[in-house]
């Protein structure tokens, strides 16, 4: 009766990248690459904290599932990939929003559901689309994402294969929750993606729980979520999701090979939501004391130490950083309250792309627009 | 949401009983009362045991039945739909709460495929006795995939029963009516009434399925409204008595399948106008089923054509102020009702 | 089901050109046309590719375009439609063949919440530009969960277009719209009329959206149909002239959503009478809906109340006498006429 | 681009059961019950034989899929479990149907859509009900009783331990098709039949095809079906289907075992089907010579030969089965040719269980009532 998900004291297959406090910094990456990554994941940390905020002040109206915790994950996972390649998420989607380089602006004022959002303020929290940056949008319907991921690594494919009569060399990243493994979609989705030879790797976000189920109470042989990728042949891999550098590490070699071989990957993140499933969780369904475990692991202070240690960064620096994304975000916010709610007109716009009866057609979205092309 | 003057007090209350709860705890009653009475009858679906219910519509029930016949649930609706269409079958009596029924769509093929046809499919050897149950339409900003209004999707469907309650009272009668049906029943709540305080006896009542219910008399203008749009309807009505000198006669559906068009048409042949209000989208929708049957059987009575109000046509936009004007209102039904009257 | 006259020739007919091919070669043309233009248009679904079509649609095709832009795809509807949603968000043009669109129930939550949705909660963002296609209706003693006319189900859902050809001509004009189309496109097609033959240019032609098609003039009653049941219309109407002196005039309706309700009321301002056949179930259908909007736009027009031919409300028996009381046919359509004319 | 499925040499897990011609019959059955196995699987053979006669003569529409080759299957399955076990299938479900103990003429009237029919002649040859047998249908859309199945199951656990306080005794057979493998809703049953300990097996009766798509075209790592199991903490076994003793006897162990302990079970039985998938298919995707190959194996052919071998049976008693059967089913097509068709009243009847409207109520067919309350 009491779902317990005890941090394990050393994660198979994790094992190299658990470490008190500080570890070596990966090799062959400039340091200031992981400075931006550390400043990535403080981004998405104090966007979130305001999110919070912004939501009790009902600011930010209907779902909201905030990413605190997960950082390492979105960050050392878009470090792992190139721009071209596209990623698509479920509905915890502001980390992988700000990760893969939405600007601030543009997400929360989706979120304050102004016309100045990145969906125009008709998605809101769970909608995160990006298509300057290749991302495919957050999604609401638990695991339906799973089938458009394979559908974009058979659209790079065929674009590269086909239309091109080149050789396929993008690779989807596409992140679930562990609550999606048991929807039927994503299992009809691994079959299509080993059985075509999709170059998609499925990014488990293991946070333990989906909404109040333990992973083990909804998930069967939840120790060894790799059984779930062999069923379909796919090559699976368990990583430390606390630990930004070793996800980019394993991730960087995994979605090489992928690359290189245009198969499919599944991947057991490993990882923590420190918070409750959204904004009205009382968690009752686990204790302090795990979250006290976890929230010592935090990816954050776990990077900032490395660099530390390693002499890249000092704390003042630390601070002047956290100073800056501090304003960034006030800035953000500020942005989206002066963004206009978007006028009657847009109730009839983007429903179908082209103008008749009383539908109005489509156009992009300001964030877009702003940028030329894009 | 407040509760509605004239619409707490069931048909059955008594005087001086002024018990009043929330619409979630009637639910919360109707499922605790037919599980106390029939060993057969169980609960299933996401977070309903040990998180007592998403919405906490089933708190406290876990704690009373136990884990095995409240069950929590993995994201697998189409398989924990059809596992409980399968003990149906057996002759047990499920209740299946889908978080939403926007969720339902993943389970679209064993809730309309094999719940509503399995007595026809297998002439008249398998029946399946099953209730689902769960929050429909709008949320609030819950934006375009979780703000699905069901009943016009699935209404379409001949072998299953749809029920839609207003209020708590009709929450606790119609569902305990919707367990002891023998065959499936699709029951609708909202999300945005679950807090709703309403009058419900301590005594057991059933409400039968195919009854209408008016919920104002009036003689100028007939309102059909089915769930939470009545509130809304009864507030526009409210305005049009006071500002217009309009009395509506408002309509509470209560059930979609059966529809009770005779309680309908006798109020329409009196008022010869007829608004009908659906929340969900226009199009093959309950308010055209019930907009074309009027004006099929009130032909020779209607002063005027069927004035229909629904969400706009659009995918539910999250934005505030976009979704207050893609959804119906009581500002949206007077105007129905005034143009209906030629008052426009 | 024969080829009917007045019906095979197009507007585009040029005199003296003469072939005739069948409905599923129609589709086939259209496909392999927009294949031959775009590289970005490919076929995928179950048995289409090396089977050559589970009904013979997309014969050939593998052969001519290659397993790459061909593709077989496992019972997965929901994983396929989806793969297929993902790769039009990115630009790709897919055509989705569902073997019979009773399938397309597993994958209702891809279709109705991702398709037509995305352009709208990505803001303008993603489109998603594809087709579903398949038989839908009866297929002839299928039974329950083999005969879905979903035309019912899923006309409620905006962010789609829905065509539904009722001959050859129509099947492959209709369809090569659908693949230019930049939104997703519900295409029904039906297999009582694959073998069907009728005229089909060699020259290319494309028919718009939301373009209704007088099928036959008459002055005494407008009749609507769609698809298939365009020809139980026509042939009513043959008998009603005959022997009733009757003039009906038929509407091939040819797309739902957009739905022309101009040309309906056109009609119906003249002839003043009108009768709606869907093959689907009548409550909070196709039917429904055209009922409810000529009954509001002719409602000083009408001499009676809309009359609606439908399926009968009950699942698809599999006896053959079951199944043919079931369905709508020219009988009752002649029924409804004479009634709307009170000649019955 | 040619999908061929050649017999294997030696079908691993099955090894033991392979042999040319006859075999030892197993120990602790009577032979009038091995004999009532092989007279089992001729009835189903003429049956179809017949069915599918009367289905070239129009007396039989729409979809009709024939049990030919795959005999073995049912009526070893059926002999290894109890009266009381729930039993449910696909549409290709005559043969279990009659395995069960459906009287041939009910079966047969209800493909010539006839009151008799134990549908009333309103499910066709994909419906094959009967309560009295414990069957639970023959089931249309592909996958979709896999969850019934669990339901099932789910269903005999609650009656036993919560409505009679006792233990779970039922065990439930839901059969599906190896195209089956590929529908999201056997991917969540699985898990929830794992999760909840529930006494279902899944028998994948694996004829190599889906339609005319060989099972490695479709399914993933489809030459070791086990996994697709152990993904979901579930026990997979291989059986030759070919083999009716070896299918009962591998059954019997395994069912017996699902009952002891209330766990799930999943059986890779290696098929085929003689015939094509349903009644109009050229069988294009196969060659003639794996026919051939598999139609040597014939499974009634080699138990007939068993219990010849045996001295259980002469050639003269089997033929006078054989007649026996023959008169037998073409007295079940007299019986269904002279039932009628159902009445206009049966349009509303069994839409609902009671009285409303237009619809008139339910009531058991005739089937069910000759026999009493069965
Ligand atoms: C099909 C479907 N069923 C139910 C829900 C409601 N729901 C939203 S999130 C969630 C839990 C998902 O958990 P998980 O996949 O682990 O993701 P996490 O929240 O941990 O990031 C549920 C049940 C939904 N959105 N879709
Ligand atoms: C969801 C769904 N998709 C497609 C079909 C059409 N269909 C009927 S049988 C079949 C092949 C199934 O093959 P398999 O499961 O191997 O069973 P077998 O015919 O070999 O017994 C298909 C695709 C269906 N009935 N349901
Ligand atoms: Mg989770
Ligand atoms: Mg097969």
């Amino acid at each position: 009766m009491t779902p317990t998900m005890p941090k394990p004291a050393a994660s198979p297959g994790a094992a190299e990248s658990t470490f008190p406090s500080s570890r070596p910094l990966p090799a062959g990456v400039a340091p200031e690459t992981i400075v931006s990554w550390l400043r990535d994941m403080m981004l998405i940390r104090e966007f979130e904290v305001r999110t919070m905020q912004a939501y009790q002040e009902k600011k930010i109206g209907g779902f909201c599932h905030v990413y605190i915790g997960q950082e390492a994950v979105a960050v050392g996972c878009t470090a792992a990939i190139r721009p071209d390649d596209p990623m698509i998420t479920a509905y915890r989607d502001h980390g992988h929003a700000l990760a893969r380089g939405m600007d601030p602006r543009h997400c929360m004022a989706e979120m304050f559901g102004k016309i100045g959002g990145c969906a125009k303020g008709k998605g809101g929290s769970m909608h995160m689309f990006d298509r300057a940056n290749n991302l495919f949008g957050g999604h609401g319907i638990v695991g339906a994402q799973t089938a458009l991921g394979a559908g974009l690594a058979f659209a790079t494919k065929y674009e590269d294969e086909v239309l091109r009569d080149g050789r396929s060399d993008r690779v989807t990243l596409c992140f679930l929750g562990d609550g999606a493994l048991n929807q039927g979609v994503f299992h009809e989705s691994k079959n299509l993606a080993g059985l075509f030879d999709l170059p998609v790797i499925y990014v488990v976000e293991n946070n333990g729980y989906s909404m109040g189920t333990a992973i083990h109470r909804g998930t069967t042989v939840a120790h060894d979520l790799s059984v779930k990728a062999q069923a379909y042949g796919i090559e699976a891999i368990e990583v430390d999701g606390m630990d930004c550098v070793a996800v980019y590490e394993r991730m960087k070699a995994f979605c090489d090979r992928c690359r290189e071989t245009s198969r499919p990957g599944f991947v057991d993140m490993k990882t923590y939501r420190f918070k409750g499933h959204s904004m009205s969780d009382p968690r009752k369904y686990r204790t302090r004391e795990e979250e006290a475990q976890y929230e010592a692991d935090d990816p954050i202070g776990k990077l900032k130490t490395s660099l530390v240690s390693a002499g890249v960064l000092d704390e003042a620096a630390v601070k002047a950083m956290q100073k800056e994304i501090r304003a960034e975000v006030r800035a953000s916010i500020e942005w989206s309250e002066a963004s206009p709610a978007p006028g009657p007109e847009e109730l009839y716009h983007d429903v179908y792309v082209e103008k008749w009866g009383p539908y109005t057609g489509t156009s992009d979205p300001e964030m877009l627009r702003e940028g030329g092309e894009r | 949401m407040t509760a509605m003057t004239g619409m707490s007090a069931g048909p059955g209350a008594v005087a001086g009983d002024l018990r009043e709860i929330e619409f979630r705890d009637a639910l919360n009653e109707a499922m605790s009362e037919e599980m106390r009475r029939d060993p057969k009858v169980f609960l299933l679906g996401e977070e309903v045991a040990e998180y007592d219910g998403a919405y906490k519509v089933s708190r406290g029930m876990l704690a009373e039945f136990g884990p095995r016949r409240v069950i929590d649930m993995p994201i697998s609706e189409n398989g924990f739909a059809g596992l409980a269409i399968g003990a149906a079958m057996m002759g047990l009596r499920p209740i299946v709460e889908f978080m939403s029924w926007s969720f339902s769509l993943v389970a679209a093929d064993q809730i309309l495929n094999n719940a509503p046809k399995m007595l026809y499919m297998s002439g008249g050897q398998y029946g399946c006795p099953i209730v689902f149950r769960g929050n429909d339409g709008a949320g609030g900003q819950l934006g375009s995939t979780h703000s699905w209004c069901v009943e016009s999707l699935y209404a379409n469907v001949p072998g299953l029963k749809m029920a839609i309650p207003s209020n708590p009272y009709d929450a606790k009668g119609l569902l305990k009516t919707a367990i002891r049906d023998p065959d499936p029943v699709f029951f609708l709540e909202s999300e945005r009434m679950l807090a709703m305080k309403g009058h419900v006896p301590e005594e057991e009542y059933l409400i039968p399925f195919g009854q209408a219910i008016v919920r104002r008399e009036g003689a100028d203008c007939t309102v059909v409204a089915f769930g939470r749009t009545v509130h809304f309807a009864m507030e526009a009505a409210e305005v049009l008595a006071a500002e217009d000198g309009i009395a509506c006669e408002v309509i509470d559906g209560r059930t979609i399948r059966p529809l009770d068009l005779d309680t309908i048409v006798a109020s329409v042949r009196k008022t010869n106008r007829c608004v009908v209000v659906d929340q969900s989208w226009s199009f093959a929708s309950v308010g055209s089923e019930v907009a074309a049957q009027v004006s099929e059987a009130c032909f020779d009575d209607l002063d005027n054509h069927v004035h229909r109000v629904h969400a706009d046509d659009v995918p539910a936009p999250y934005a505030f102020e976009l979704e207050q004007a893609m959804l119906p209102n009581p500002g949206k039904i007077r105007r129905a009702v005034r143009s209906a009257c030629y008052r426009d």
